[in-house]
């Protein structure tokens, strides 16, 4: 294992809710409620959690698209959050992104060349010639013909269009990718082709990876360590196999056991949960989990647990295991 | 819910309080001189001070307008016409029904054609009865009203003898009237609704009722209509505006009694304090309706909640 | 997703497809180029100087403008003793109409010439010396002289043969010709329709017009009356008795129209003049001076002040656009500025540029502008900049809707994380993005701005009422609208076409641009 | 058992642009009582449309049935009168969709919703239609029903809703239920939720289940039969353990090779090259063919029919076409086939 390349401390991000038109009630929706984690270089990190529990947006927190409340983003000792505008636009190119919907995260109005082209303008390749073989080179890499350079993104399917996006975040050489559920809107079949192409591309450039995904078995597949988050907190973190094999926390736990088997001759327990997460803008006191804990006590009510070593790279944190 | 509406109304507070400032600043930043309106250009330089002294003028600015809100706000005093010397606020009563009949008439005609044209352009799309109905609200909405006014007149009171051509003596002069005002405004309705309706019909819970079996009949009537309407409803209540706009011109060519043509007589005169009075009633009746609008909105989709 | 399609896409090429599609939209495309090519070249489209009266223009265009509004009555006098003399031999001749706010008259060379002034009938009498006749002038329409009598336009009387000696005795004949043709040879029809035609007339008159050049004294019937009592005298049928030597004459008369005799006894005299025959004794003449119907020189007619519709409907066009075009353009570019600035940076840029929309939009649309005009004062400059003001705020909405839009998009948020400056990304994917629907918008607020920008004018807002304007031309023709119809008809029209041109041409483009934009 | 449900030559087409596209080419597939039926297949491969289809919903224009019939009870579908049809709708045949936040009205309570099927379809008062639907809210297990029963359904979370729908669907008592990708939009704890309800319901009410879903995980679990769609037609059918565990078809062999599972760390998935054709892009020869790793030359010449594996275990592929196919690979093909997977 490398060292670590990233380091979220205590990451909080909070949105401001406006009410009312005299009085000014402000809540906030707590997405991101104090949460830690390192990220090694060449590995791959998977962050897992239900909608809603605050996994993209900690994606986003961590690249600054949206503001950060509170804590430390550091990448390679640099606390990004304090970063002014100019520094920030430069450390970019060595964290980027690839987006979920491959529809909606490439312009339609735009070629494949312009889409690819624009990281390179941005950071100062000027030579038009030298960013054109850059372009061709990057889109035989993602498995793209090149004859398709002057073709518009929304010609292509969806496999296709998230080359492109892995393309684009791809050509600027960065060390980090920030994957925000990069395969959840395809298909199988092409899902297993662009998962193949993920783990190719981190091999040949030696990338890390911050994996975000509900998909518990893509994860699985895929990451190295796995972070499982509920209701913007961290639930338990870890090597993959030991999470996937020994789950800890009741919520992984219930996850796991929720996933359904391609295989109708393994028929095993299910823990049914009750009820729905409850709203972030106003989380329990305690254990974010604790109403639909089965394992719930009082303590559970009060205190909020604190992430726990329980094994070389395994914590959790849950009550249970004080 | 009332205490949204209580909410509302002191929220319009401020933007009343921007608007008497602006119209107040209108008087003494537009070329013209009061003096000069009120007793006529050839006064002598002494009588012009004295008279100047006498209503105020030469006070600073925040003195008059503070003297100005007192009267309005206290003692609902809006001044007095420069050129008529008759009480703004008496004059502005008498003429605000006859504005308001007719644009409550108009409203009502537009709705009336806009809203039932709409459902049946929407529910028999691409039929002949769509595409008429499409040709000739986009023809509607290119006629300016005073020119369809005009024409109006000339067919069914000059030619036909059936209506009176101006005036308001009798009910059935208000008829011709409401009717231009209203028809650009049902050609509009009539375009929303249908595209409402359309939009309404792709839903995934129209499918559902579908599923259940319900009849075609009901699920347009029920499910659609009640979806499609709430975005009519707000459409139709901003089209007031354009009718208070509108109303301006009509009751100029109908020679209707309301505030429209008491406005452009007042501008041309630069009757100021009547252009005050008037600015300020518009905005008020133009706030009100909006909150109207919301309230109904409220009744119609249960998930606007006022908190 | 058409990866197998052979030919390349374009988006330029699929819009163009998309428009195609829509016959009215091409055809709207259409009448508007041709629309902007008589705003750019109208003035040397129009047939006539829109500014001033058409009738002054005859000349250089080069209608004989005698035709239609005036005639040559060509007067020839007939002398007693057959021979005839022509209109600028006659002396003494006096032309004078009945009612001279209908037709003038004035002698010319070779007769006298008849002036229409304006729709009407009238009477008109020529005379010189003793004898007159009359005719019948009709302005405007055949109609008008549906019901009228035909009036004596001239009588003819027999002259005596020879040198007549006193004592003798003689009948007079008496030819009367109408105006309309008829002849009436019979003493007594003479008489009897000359009673009933100037008691009729005296009647009329009475109500206040200018009594007939003719001799004030009512004469009723068929008159005869001796001019030189010592040569002949006449009884009341027309007898004459020639009771002395010398040159005599009998006046015949009825009304206005009036002949005589020579009765020469002993020797023989000078023939003088007898009647006087006109070339037409009904002129019908066209009142072009206001208010002309349609017709082949004014396919619109003319208007109150006799100025041709058609020109001035082609010159305003030029107005109405500038006022359209200009407006929107002004309107549209600080809104779209604002809507993008507020839409993309939002918190307090987005706080106030709402605020402010929020207060604009507070007024309909017309008001406000009646109130920028009030500020400003009238003129087509303060209407296009008072359409232009309550344009802002709806473009202000649109973008900055749009804008909110396009700024959650991915792809938004990924040029963001690649490091992509903030004016590189609104103009490469905010912009663009809200130019289909701006594009739109222009097109259908072309229509409103020309729609308002006529209201204003039609208010008399608009400054100079005599101004080739539409707005103008129909709020100065809105009075006459209760009789006149084409002069409020045609500029309306105008408008019409104009506005729907725009307004299926904006559906059109809406359509091809973005169906999803569909209200 | 008896067939509820038997669907023969289904042809469904599509107008756009002029032109007329068969999005569902020819299918045949029938479900007996008290069975749950799973049609799978990636996006675009005509499940839905099918399920509209024997529904008779299909936005017409631009789709169409083209051809085939559906019988249900042993009546053709496509021969009954609009009338007739919305006598079945919702009473013998009912359906619940995929996005549940936008199935229900919004501006209707979820109690006027559940009344309005059971008034259309039975004699009942509005009082006893209430009764009946706080019962099928608590069977479809919501807690406070009464309350939820006057609540909009912007009140409701996801699963809540989808609970609704399921009540809806179940109120009266159909004999076939069809579940168009119920919990795709659920997250997985939801899922499981939902999941567990049906298989509970199924046993109490033994109602058919047409169950439509891109999830394998799903079909394993919930289906005794699975039906394999592919570009519009059905590639493979078999009982649900026979399609895991000895897949004929290439492609459904594939596509079970690209799952990833959550129970076993796999170095590397199998992956389907190249994408689904566009419908009516292939005009003759196998649709598959362009992807398939074992195309021979008269798969793209002939469209393959399908061929019997053993009883009711079919496939369309020449594979196991006694003259075209290659023997060995057919004689045991699963082995050759499925090599490729892990």
């Amino acid at each position: 294992m490398g060292k670590p390349l990233l380091d979220v401390k205590d990451l909080k991000i909070h949105f401001p809710q406006k009410k009312g038109v005299i009085k000014k009630k402000v809540t906030y929706v707590k997405a991101v409620d104090g949460i830690s984690f390192t990220v090694n270089e060449g590995e791959t990190l998977g962050l897992v959690g239900e909608s809603g529990c605050g996994k993209s947006t900690t994606g986003r927190g961590i690249t600054q698209l949206v503001p950060t409340t509170d804590g430390e983003v550091l990448y390679e000792g640099t606390d990004i959050a304090s970063l002014s505008k100019s520094e920030l636009r430069t450390q970019r190119k060595n964290m980027q992104m690839v987006f979920q919907d491959p529809y909606a995260s490439l312009n339609p109005r735009l070629t494949v060349e312009d889409i690819l082209a624009e990281p390179l303008k941005a950071h100062g390749v000027k030579d038009k010639k030298e960013r054109r073989k850059r372009i061709e080179e990057m889109m035989d890499v993602v498995g793209l013909n090149r004859s398709f350079i002057r073709r518009y993104a929304h010609e292509f399917s969806g496999g296709q269009r998230q080359r492109i996006g892995i393309a684009r975040a791809l050509i600027l050489n960065p060390k980090l990718i920030i994957a925000d559920e990069p395969v959840a809107a395809l298909d199988v079949s092409i899902q297993a082709q662009i998962l193949n192409l993920l783990k190719d591309l981190q091999e040949d450039f030696g990338l890390t990876y911050l994996f975000i995904s509900h998909d518990l078995s893509v994860v699985r597949h895929l990451c190295d360590r796995v972070a499982v988050m509920y209701l913007g907190r961290m639930a338990e973190i870890g090597n993959t196999d030991k999470i996937f094999e020994n789950p800890l926390h009741p919520y992984t736990q219930t996850l796991l056991s929720a996933i359904p088997i391609s295989n109708p001759r393994q028929k095993k327990e299910r823990i049914i949960l009750q009820g729905d997460v409850p709203s972030p803008v106003d989380p329990p006191k305690g254990c974010a989990f604790v109403g639909r804990c089965p394992k719930a006590h009082e303590r559970c009510h009060d205190e909020r647990p604190e992430l726990q070593k329980m094994d070389e790279d395994h914590y959790v944190a849950c009550h249970l295991y004080d | 819910m009332l205490q949204f509406v209580l909410r509302r109304l002191v929220g319009m507070i401020p933007i009343l309080f921007i608007i008497t400032i602006i119209s107040f600043l209108f008087v003494h930043l537009t070329p013209g001189d009061p003096i000069r309106i009120m007793y006529g250009a050839e006064i002598d330089q002494e009588t012009y001070q004295t008279l100047r002294e006498r209503e105020g003028f030469n006070d600073p600015l925040p003195v008059q307008y503070g003297r100005y809100m007192v009267d309005m706000v206290v003692h609902g005093d809006f001044g007095q016409s420069y050129r008529t010397r008759a009480d703004v606020s008496e004059e502005v009563m008498r003429r605000f029904g006859y504005t308001f009949v007719l644009t409550i008439l108009s409203m009502f005609w537009a709705i009336l054609i806009g809203v039932s044209v709409g459902i049946i352009s929407a529910t028999k799309r691409n039929s002949i009865w769509d595409r008429a109905g499409m040709v000739s609200t986009i023809t509607a909405l290119s006629i300016p009203e005073f020119w369809f006014g005009l024409m109006l007149m000339q067919i069914f009171a000059v030619q036909l003898g059936w209506f009176p051509t101006s005036g308001a003596a009798s009910p059935l002069h208000i008829l011709l009237p409401s009717i231009t005002l209203g028809f650009g405004v049902a050609a509009t309705i009539v375009r929303f609704t249908r595209s409402s309706v359309l939009e309404v019909m792709r839903e995934d819970y129209v499918r559902t009722a579908r599923a259940k079996g319900q009849k075609e009949r009901v699920v347009i009537w029920s499910h659609v209509l009640r979806n499609a309407l709430i975005p009519v409803v707000t459409m139709a209540g901003l089209q007031f505006g354009f009718l208070i706009g509108g109303a301006v011109v009509v009751e100029q060519v109908f020679a209707w009694p309301g505030l429209g043509s008491y406005l452009i007589d007042s501008i041309l005169s630069r009757d100021y304090p009547v252009i005050q009075a008037l600015i300020l009633l518009f905005s008020l009746q133009f706030l009100l309706i909006n909150l109207i609008v919301d309230i109904s909105y409220g009744f119609l989709n249960p998930q606007i909640r006022y908190d | 997703m058409n990866t197998n399609e052979p030919k390349s896409y374009s988006p330029f090429r699929e819009f163009l497809v998309k428009f195609l599609k829509q016959k009215m939209a091409v055809v709207a495309l259409g009448v508007v180029v041709v629309i902007l090519f008589v705003g750019i070249f109208g003035s040397f489209l129009a047939p006539y100087d829109p500014h001033r009266p058409v009738t002054s223009q005859y000349p250089e265009k080069g209608i004989d403008l005698d035709q239609l509004t005036n005639a040559s009555v060509i007067v020839e006098g007939v002398m007693t003793d057959g021979s005839t003399i022509e209109g600028s031999e006659v002396t003494q001749l006096q032309a004078e109409s009945e009612n001279r706010r209908i037709a003038s008259i004035r002698r010319s060379q070779r007769g006298i010439n008849v002036n229409a002034n304006t729709s009407g009938y009238t009477n008109a009498t020529i005379e010189s010396g003793d004898v007159s006749s009359s005719f019948q002038v009709v302005v405007e329409g055949e109609s008008l002289l549906e019901g009228k009598e035909p009036v004596i336009s001239r009588l003819i009387p027999s002259q005596p043969e020879g040198v007549l000696t006193p004592g003798d005795q003689f009948q007079l004949d008496v030819l009367a010709v109408l105006t309309d043709g008829e002849e009436l040879t019979d003493q007594g029809d003479i008489h009897e329709l000359a009673l009933r035609l100037y008691e009729t007339e005296e009647e009329e008159e009475s109500s206040g017009f200018n009594a007939p050049a003719s001799d004030a004294e009512a004469i009723e019937g068929l008159h005869f009356s001796s001019l030189n009592e010592e040569v002949a005298t006449v009884s009341e049928s027309g007898e004459v008795t020639v009771v002395g030597e010398g040159e005599g004459a009998i006046r015949i008369q009825t009304g206005p129209v009036s002949s005589v005799v020579q009765v020469q006894a002993g020797a023989a005299a000078e023939p003088v003049l007898a009647y006087l025959n006109v070339s037409e004794s009904n002129v019908t003449l066209t009142d072009v001076y206001k208010h002309q119907p349609p017709s082949s020189i004014h396919f619109f007619g003319t208007d109150h002040q006799n100025r041709d519709i058609f020109s001035r409907v082609i010159h305003g066009t030029q107005d109405t656009l500038l006022i359209g075009f200009v407006s929107v353009a002004i309107g549209a570019f600080i809104g779209t500025a604002l809507g993008l600035l507020a839409g993309f940076y939002g918190r307090w840029v987005d706080s106030l540029v709402t605020r402010m929309t929020d207060v604009l939009l507070a007024f309909p649309g017309i008001l406000l502008a009646i109130a920028v005009i009030a500020f400003l004062g009238a003129g087509i400059t303060n209407i296009i900049l008072a359409v232009a003001v309550f344009t802002v705020p709806v473009f202000v909405r649109i973008v900055r809707g749009s804008t909110l839009a396009l700024k959650e998009m991915t792809y938004v948020e990924a040029s963001r994380s690649i490091g992509v400056r903030d004016p590189v990304i609104i103009m490469r994917h905010i912009f663009p993005g809200t130019l289909s629907v701006v594009l739109v918008y222009l097109t259908m607020r072309i229509g409103v701005a020309i729609l308002i920008g006529a209201a204003l004018s039609f208010l008399g807002l608009g400054g100079d009422i005599t101004a080739p304007e539409w707005g103008s031309m129909l709020s100065a023709a809105k009075d006459n609208s209760s009789t006149v119809f084409h002069a409020t008809f045609f500029p309306g029209l105008a408008i019409v076409l104009t506005v729907l041109s725009f307004n299926i041409l904006g559906d059109g483009l809406r359509d091809a641009l973005d169906p999803k934009l569909k209200e | 058992m008896t067939n509820v449900l038997d669907i023969k030559d289904l042809e469904v087409s599509f107008k756009s642009d002029g032109k007329e596209v068969k999005v569902v080419n020819g299918i045949s597939f029938s479900i007996k009582a008290g069975e749950t039926l799973g049609v799978v297949g990636e996006s675009g491969c005509g499940k839905s449309v099918t399920s509209l289809s024997i529904m008779r919903l299909i936005p017409s224009p631009p789709g169409r049935i083209s051809g085939g019939q559906i019988y249900f009870n042993g009546e053709n579908l496509l021969d009954k009168k609009e009338r007739e049809m919305r006598k079945i709708r919702g009473n013998d045949i009912s359906m619940i969709f995929q996005e549940p936040m936008t199935s229900l009205n919004p501006v209707f309570t979820i109690g006027k919703q559940i009344n309005e099927v059971l008034l259309l379809h039975y004699k009942m008062t509005h009082a006893e239609a209430r009764k009946k639907s706080i019962e099928m809210l608590k069977l479809v297990g919501i807690p406070r029903a009464e309350q939820i029963y006057d609540s909009h359904p912007y009140q409701l979370s996801g699963g809540m809703r989808q609970r609704v729908m399921i009540a809806i669907g179940l109120a009266c008592e159909p004999q076939l239920l069809i579940a168009d990708e119920p919990t795709t939009a659920l997250d997985v704890t939801i899922q499981a939720q939902i999941l567990d309800l049906m298989r509970g319901l199924k046993e109490k009410t033994n109602t058919a289940i047409m169950f439509i879903t891109h999830d394998l995980g799903v079909v394993a679990e919930m289906c005794d039969r699975v039906v394999v769609m592919y570009s519009g037609e059905i590639v493979e059918q078999a009982d649900v353990d026979t399609l895991f565990n000895d897949p004929k078809h290439p492609y459904t062999v594939g596509l079970l090779g690209s799952l990833p599972k959550v129970d076993e760390k796999i170095d590397r998935l199998y992956s389907i090259s190249g994408q689904v054709p566009v419908p009516g892009s292939v005009e003759k020869g196998c649709r598959f063919a362009g992807r398939c790793d074992h195309v021979m030359p008269h798969c793209t010449q002939e469209d393959p029919p399908l061929f019997k594996m053993k009883d009711g275990h079919d496939a369309r592929c020449w594979l196991y076409d006694p003259v075209h196919g290659r023997k060995e690979e057919a004689k045991d093909g699963q082995t050759t086939l499925g090599r490729e997977g892990s």
